[in-house]
């Protein structure tokens, strides 16, 4: 659209993301310099358009942009982990997107391009704050040269956790050092969570947050921790240490590059950034042979949520508009334009990854197999995180359990030592299942 | 022998007192008036004030009460810069991070005296103290004579109304000393500025100053020429303070017309009241005796002691040591009695002068 | 060198110009020191977080920050971990070693000593980003320098060892400050003290015994106050274990950074960072009653020598 | 003679020892930026110059070492300005309870730079227009600087003797001019060491620069060298053992100048 | 004045060499013996050498070459602590933290003596020195002179051999340095202990010593007891460097039986040699006379300066500086002529004693 105020012609405009040139996301933050902006300010003659690249920790860029617009300042549109929505509008430093780009919003033509749980990424009690830009899917990748050696088929789809037990056994026969990586332990981070402890609880039936409720020692929790002790409580599946040491995963990544890991949980950023055979951090010359990937099971057939058989895990970045911003009906345009069919494809210039809209992923991912995968038969699985505040906090003490249970601890103590500080975490029993 | 012609007094103190914070007496009412030109010496033993006086003639120190008069002017409340006095430091304090020469001009650049003037003015008056060859040193690079020198220089160099100097060669060794006394001395002839001279050594004060204030305790106890206080100190401690050996201070008894000290009965010229009297000979008005007489101290010799032409010996005596100073080769053997005999004595009473004998 | 003590005002500052030296510095420091260390001490006594519903809204919750952080035992084993920390690393390694180095360094001229000084300063003034850095090349697990050179293949010293590890690290990173300070100390201890000492037989423990560490006293204790004060604040360790594993070197620093900056509490976080200037208080006032001691009879010492022999 | 020289020995070994372990965490730094395929750990290097091409190349790097120098050099300079004149004032003038307030105020200093003040820091900086600027960020940091450099500037002021002054004074000059003939002179040392520690402690700080600035046209090093890693939190070591190098080495220049110059040490020690 | 009976050697010197890393030559080749009970004076102007031999002795310094044998053993390879020496330093070095007890006893303390009795012996030895009052003060409580005596008793306490002193009492001022001199020479021939003794102070070392041995750039000049060198320094360096007035050294000329000196002709009992000649008189043995006289130094009387009983006074002639010392009261007053006329006098040629005249 165009539209905007009277008094254009002095107007200047900033996007804030986490991403910068030569550095993180360096490719986005391209994208912004040398085609939204040149290509928006096309179209609109007297609007400046300003980049605020920041390109670090996610937890720093988090505290900044809080700290922008708990002053009423900052950007006019801000990239914002999807997670984050819901704490950032609980503290009313975002607002939705209607109440600040106006009636237009409603009309914009991408609403129809983006699948509703894609949408779901921005939307917060009810109410949508931003624009979803991206997905991504967690899968088991799975070294098939590794495999080969130890008998395993080529092509493999475990259909419980049981066979990934046995797969890793086999690998183990096979003189694999580490057959499975299972992310654990606080030192991973989010990547504990997101890539190991919910896909499990997922495929065990349960959600971290539903109804109001957090997920505590349930069943299903204990039967997630339980898959943990199978594999890191001495049957020497994975590798205890990797997952304490601070640099674990960076390590682990290129100990599967290296050949040295059988099986690895991950999101599809593995495929893109790790093993990318040419610039990814830990490439693999061989990544398109060597390399499987296969859904994650459910504990049994059908025991997963929504009675599934797989299961995976989404996040995903979105565009938000600042309330405090002097041009708000601007700012939307720019926004929609930057979530534009076009737009999107430019973004994506040159490397593949699954975008939000489905008009612009049809075109692209026929590149990328396994990107298509994902989108076409893992995103129809998937689930999402609760963007709420205290949620870091849970997802910390998810990780501090299976630190325990890394470190030797029953599944059943790891569990019941969670479900303590879990209700300090959220306000008492009372806000607790299981 | 005050210096003759000028009394213009320069330096006028009246009831000066300086009280320290935490209780200290450093001065206690001094009054005092040093004439244009004079070489004034403060003596005294550590503590007892010379340093703070000087201080407070320079502004360095505020007195507690009194008043600080240079050249006519009340200069009580002015800052230490407008006295237009200059203080040499017992440490010379010169500036280690110049070179000789920024050093002398130092007083000049802050008088704002153009750089070519002042440089020049600095070389002038180094080569008048033989400093011309070290012009460019840095004073780490100096010898302790040389330092002292610089510091010299400096004072000079921004022509004060009065050098005030604070034990400018403690710092030099035995010999250096006795060569820069001469030098000095010289030196305050030729410019004919008043000096006030702090040192707590007596042959210091005796060889260079007009005149003399021993002080003690934050008092002044006596203001005299050398030869006075030499010969007529005014209390025992002054007596005990000046010489170049100790003086004999020995107590005494006194009859009619006779003075009973140390087994030794003198003659009396005048009767005098008995009290707290104390008999005082140095040591070179002594004679030595080997023979015993009524009016000699007897005792047996202890010690000898080389003074170069003369020897100074110690007897001991039943109840303290007395000493005699005998040109060389007529020392008695050690272990041998002798009798000191007194050419020239001072008796006090009560710590006070009465008369000399 | 006649007074090393000053005497009042030597250049004739007064009052007034005192002030005026004393001022930017006072502003800088109150406006942007003392006013957010008070607001700080203020947001302890808050909900506060930085986003969610108490960002909007943080409400007064009193003491309930502080008795929250006394009764988490993961606090109170950060903090003895803190102290061991502290102990380890500061008060024995880095003042150790550096007096160590200060004191076999003394005598030394020459080539060695100036690589071992410029060592010691180097690791002190490498960006902290960086140090992290060199200091997983050295432990690594699999291809560590140390490991290779030990013989000790797949030691995970960070892991195993994590407290150890960072008490060693910061050994290394803080050693040059303490090794300057002693270096200059001993400057001060007068040599025919020690050679006294020598002469009467005194063997080197004796010397260090009887002669130095009295010498010293005053530099040893503002030296352990500075570095104590340092290494109770230093976060540097965080980014060699992250504080882990499970939080075996979650020293104070790190437990407010996950406190208010991962979980975003960040009333809880200047509640614990209060505790943690509590607790320093503490540690200061101790050093500083060691010192007083000292400086009473230092004071005596100076009116002695000044007004003579008392009677 | 004998047991002199071997106790010499000795501590000679001892000595190699320590400068070893100081030395051998330095290794990477030697190695990785020249290693074509730079690993978190140390090895000899395929010897290449690939790495410091790649970093030329990120349209930051340089300027953030700049910005550095800016922040870093600003913070020192006002450090050391402000502290050596209050250290000066407070060590020549009685002021009943200075050391009081002095360890009050080190102490305070341990809270503003935690995690914990961010947000007052951040809001007060908001308020006073200081949101990306250098000055922000120099006046931010160095008031948490001063409290250390005060006091132990203080204490060199106070191992000076004061008779320098004293003779300056009664030549008449005013306390300015015996501050910058006399006194600055004299504790140069001093300053030199203050500033070098200054510079290094602003060099490696992160979270303050990060919230404070806006414009990466204007981040240190220090910021810069955070974005050297992938979406996913994996470092680009190329990129950062490079950088590492280079960011290092203007604070390692300094400290070497300082030493040359002035000899990099606390002349008296610190013993207040 | 050799002290009689004793001539066992204690401390015996053989071509000592010291020369500092900075290519220093401190000592060169310096041989020595001193006796038993001897007290022998180190004296030379600064930096000749004199502590760096003293600590050699003592052990705190590795000679570089040659030996020390005390009391009989090759002490060379023996640490400090094995020399059985006891050395006091110049600035006493009394351990500020310990009381005077514990200071006296600390050599016992580390040879390892019983509490109770290295009490005992701290608190008899300090009653010999007079300490008894000040057994529980701490030094910071004590006058220098107390220091002193501290800094002694502690050397006494440990009974050692020979007694090492740096100028132990250059750090007194000038009064007590007088005292203290005559009670360190009582209390030495008292105990009987071989001691050396450092000083740069002339007078010091001929008062106390039995022999002196006169030091410059690390070599011995003489060795000889103070009367000899006194009246027969063997080089000019030593005649400058000895007596409490400095020697008057001028350069002379020789003709068959007569010296032509600063305007004087002097008549010489033994035809000399020419060559590089120097007249050396001592002020003391000058008179001063009022008119002209063939046979003395014509000048104009330039300064005064007080010793006392007597007056040393400085000519000014053309060429250079003449003093005199002259009986208070017969000086003639400044700027008037007078002749100088020399009593006993040394002849040097090269700068080495060739005559007494
Ligand atoms: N700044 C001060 N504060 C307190 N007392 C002081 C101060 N300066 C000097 N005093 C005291 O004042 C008295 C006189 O001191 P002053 O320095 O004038 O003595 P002095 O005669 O110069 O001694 P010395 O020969 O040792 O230099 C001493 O008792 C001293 O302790
Ligand atoms: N540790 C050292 N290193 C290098 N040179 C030294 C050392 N100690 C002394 N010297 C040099 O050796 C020479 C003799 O020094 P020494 O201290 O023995 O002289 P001194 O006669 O005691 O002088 P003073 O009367 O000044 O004490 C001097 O030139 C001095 O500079
Ligand atoms: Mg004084
Ligand atoms: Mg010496």
């Amino acid at each position: 659209g165009t539209g905007g105020g009277p008094d254009e012609s002095s107007t200047t405009l900033t996007i804030a993301a986490n991403s910068i040139e030569g550095g993180k996301n360096a490719e986005s933050a391209q994208w912004i310099k040398q085609w939204v902006i040149p290509e928006f300010e096309k179209t609109h003659p007297n609007v400046k358009v300003l980049f605020q690249p920041s390109g670090v920790d996610d937890e720093q860029y988090k505290t900044k942009i809080a700290l922008d617009l708990k002053s009423r300042t900052g950007a006019d549109v801000i990239d914002l982990d999807g997670i984050w929505v819901g704490e950032f509008a609980q503290a009313g430093y975002i607002k939705p997107l209607t109440e600040v780009g106006g009636a237009t919003v409603e009309q914009w033509e991408g609403w129809s391009q983006i699948p509703q749980a894609v949408q779901g990424l921005g939307i917060f009690d009810g109410k949508k704050y931003g624009l979803p830009q991206g997905t991504d899917g967690r899968v088991l990748f799975y070294n098939k040269t590794l495999f080969t050696k130890a008998g395993l088929p080529a092509t493999w789809q475990p259909r419980s956790w049981q066979d990934i037990i046995d797969a890793g056994t086999r690998l183990k026969a096979a003189g694999v050092p580490t057959p499975i990586q299972l992310n654990a332990g606080t030192a991973m981070g989010e990547a504990t969570t997101m890539q190991g402890l919910l896909p499990l609880l997922a495929g065990a039936g349960a959600e971290i947050y539903t109804a109001g409720k957090w997920t505590g020692a349930s069943p299903a929790m204990k039967d997630a921790l339980a898959l943990y002790q199978r594999v890191y409580g001495g049957s020497g599946l994975g590798d205890p240490k990797l997952q304490q040491e601070a640099k674990g995963r960076d390590k682990s990544f290129a100990r599967f590059a290296e050949g040295k890991i059988g099986i690895l949980a991950e999101s599809d950023y593995f495929w893109r950034s790790v093993i990318e055979p040419k610039a990814g951090v830990a490439p693999m010359k061989d990544r398109d042979q060597a390399v499987g990937y296969a859904k994650i099971p459910a504990k049994q057939p059908g025991s997963g949520i929504r009675g599934q058989d797989y299961v995976s895990m989404s996040g995903g970045a979105v565009r938000v508009l600042n309330p405090f911003s002097k041009n708000p009906r601007l700012a939307w345009d720019l926004l929609a334009f930057m979530h534009s069919a076009a737009a999107t494809k430019a973004q994506l210039a040159g490397q593949v990854r699954i975008s939000a809209r489905t008009d612009v992923n049809d075109e692209v991912l026929t590149a990328d197999p396994m990107l298509k995968y994902i989108a076409d038969d893992v995103l129809p699985l998937t689930a999402y995180r609760p963007g709420l505040a205290v949620y870091p906090q849970v997802s910390t003490a998810l990780q501090e359990a299976t630190a325990a249970v890394v470190s030797g601890r029953s599944a059943d103590e790891a569990a019941t030592a969670y479900q303590a500080k879990l209700e300090g975490i959220v306000g008492g029993a009372a806000n607790v299942s299981g | 022998m005050t210096r003759p012609g000028k009394e213009k007094p320069v330096i006028t103190l009246h009831a000066l007192t300086k009280t320290f914070p935490g209780g200290v007496h450093a001065l206690d009412d001094i009054h005092l008036t040093i004439a244009d030109g004079e070489f004034f010496a403060l003596l005294g033993p550590s503590g007892c004030g010379k340093t703070t006086l000087l201080r407070t003639i320079a502004g360095l120190e505020t007195p507690t009460r009194g008043t600080v008069h240079i050249d006519g002017r009340d200069a009580t409340p002015l800052p230490p810069g407008q006295r237009d006095v200059a203080m040499v430091f017992q440490d010379y304090a010169i500036f280690p991070h110049m070179d000789v020469t920024t050093n002398i001009a130092y007083p000049l650049r802050i008088k704002k005296v153009p750089r070519a003037e002042r440089t020049a003015k600095a070389a002038d008056v180094a080569a008048r103290l033989s400093l011309t060859d070290l012009l460019h040193r840095r004073p780490a690079e100096l010898s302790g004579g040389q330092q002292q020198r610089v510091a010299l220089a400096r004072a000079i160099a921004c022509h004060p109304t009065a050098f005030l100097f604070d034990e400018p060669l403690s710092n030099l060794d035995a010999r250096l000393r006795l060569e820069a006394r001469t030098f000095l001395k010289r030196l305050q002839r030729e410019l004919a500025v008043t000096t006030v001279f702090v040192t707590h050594d007596q042959a210091e004060a005796l060889a260079l100053a007009d005149r003399i204030a021993v002080m003690s305790a934050g008092r002044m106890i006596q203001v005299a020429t050398p030869a006075e206080i030499f010969h007529r100190p005014a209390t025992t401690f002054v007596a005990s303070f000046i010489g170049s050996t100790p003086m004999n201070l020995l107590p005494a008894r006194a009859t009619d017309a006779a003075l009973h000290v140390a087994g030794a009965t003198l003659p009396l010229p005048a009767p005098v009241q008995d009290g707290h009297l104390t008999y005082g000979v140095r040591p070179e008005y002594m004679t030595l005796s080997p023979t015993e007489r009524p009016d000699a101290f007897p005792g047996t010799v202890s010690v000898h002691e080389n003074l170069g032409t003369h020897t100074l010996v110690t007897l001991e005596t039943p109840a303290t040591l007395i000493q005699a100073v005998v040109p060389e080769g007529d020392e008695p053997p050690l272990g041998t009695p002798a009798w000191a005999v007194p050419r020239r004595a001072l008796l006090y009473r009560d710590d006070t002068l009465l008369t000399t004998l | 060198m006649a007074r090393p003590t000053s005497a009042a005002d030597a250049a004739g500052l007064g009052t007034g110009r005192a002030i005026a030296f004393v001022l930017p510095a006072l502003t800088l420091i109150a406006v942007f020191l003392v006013f957010p260390a008070l607001w700080t001490i203020y947001l302890g006594l808050t909900d506060y977080r930085l986003t969610g519903t108490a960002a909007a809204d943080p409400r007064l919750v009193g003491t309930a920050n502080y008795t929250g952080a006394l009764t988490d035992p993961r606090f109170l084993s950060s903090l003895w971990l803190t102290v061991l920390y502290v102990g380890g690393s500061a008060v024995i390694g880095q003042a150790g070693l550096g007096f160590t180095l200060a004191w076999t360094l003394r005598t030394r001229t020459g080539p060695l000593r100036r690589a071992v000084e410029g060592v010691v300063l180097l690791s002190w003034i490498l960006p902290s980003t960086v140090v992290g850095f060199l200091w997983f090349a050295l432990l690594d697990r699999d291809d560590g320098t140390l490991n290779a050179l030990l013989h000790t293949p797949g030691l995970a010293w960070l892991l195993d060892h994590p407290l150890l590890s960072i008490i060693v690290f910061n050994v290394w990173r803080g050693t040059a400050f303490s090794m300057m300070l002693y270096s200059a100390a001993l400057e001060n201890v007068p040599p025919s003290h020690l050679e006294t000492a020598r002469l009467a037989g005194a063997n080197v423990p004796q010397q260090l015994r009887d002669v130095v560490l009295p010498a010293i006293r005053r530099h040893i204790l503002t030296n352990l106050l500075l570095i104590s004060l340092w290494t109770f604040n230093d976060f540097t360790p965080f980014v060699l274990t992250g504080g882990g594993p499970e939080g075996r070197s979650e020293i104070l620093p790190v437990y407010v950074y996950r406190v208010a900056l991962k979980d975003g509490q960040l009333g809880a976080g200047a509640a614990i960072s209060f505790l943690i200037l509590l607790i320093n208080l503490v540690l200061a006032l101790a050093y500083l009653r060691l010192l007083r001691g000292r400086r009473q009879r230092r004071r005596h010492q100076e009116i002695a020598a000044a007004g003579g022999p008392p009677a | 003679m004998i047991r002199h020289t071997l106790g010499r020995l000795a501590t000679t070994v001892v000595i190699a020892a320590v400068l070893a372990l100081f030395a051998l965490p330095m290794l990477w730094l030697a190695s990785a930026p020249f290693d074509d395929t730079p690993a978190i750990t140390t090895s000899i290097p395929d010897f290449t110059l690939r790495n410091f091409a790649a970093i030329l190349d990120n349209p930051y790097a340089l300027g953030s070492i700049r910005n550095s120098l800016i922040q870093g050099g600003g913070a020192a300079a006002l450090v050391v300005v402000l502290a050596a004149l209050a250290a000066y004032a407070l060590s020549r003038v009685r002021v009943p309870g200075r050391d009081a307030l002095l360890y009050l105020l080190l102490l305070l200093s341990s809270v503003v730079t935690g995690t914990a003040a961010m947000v007052p820091i951040f809001e007060l900086a908001t308020r006073l227009g200081l949101i990306d600027t250098h000055l922000g960020v120099i006046l931010v940091v160095s008031g948490g600087l001063l409290p250390a450099a005060i006091f132990i500037l203080k204490d060199f002021m106070d191992d000076t003797p004061t008779s320098y002054e004293e003779s300056a004074r009664v030549f008449g000059a005013t306390p300015l001019q015996i501050l910058r003939h006399i006194v600055i002179p004299l504790v140069r040392p001093g300053l030199a060491t203050i500033a070098v520690w200054a510079l290094a402690s602003v060099w490696g700080g992160f979270l303050f620069q990060f919230i404070l600035l806006r414009d990466p046209e204007k981040a240190p090093g220090s910021v810069i060298l955070y974005t050297l890693y992938t979406e996913g939190g994996a470092p680009k070591l190329d990129l950062i053992s490079t950088f590492s190098l280079l960011y290092s080495l203007p604070v390692v220049a300094m400290y070497l100048f300082v030493s040359k110059r002035y000899g990099f040490r606390f002349h008296g020690g610190i013993k207040t």
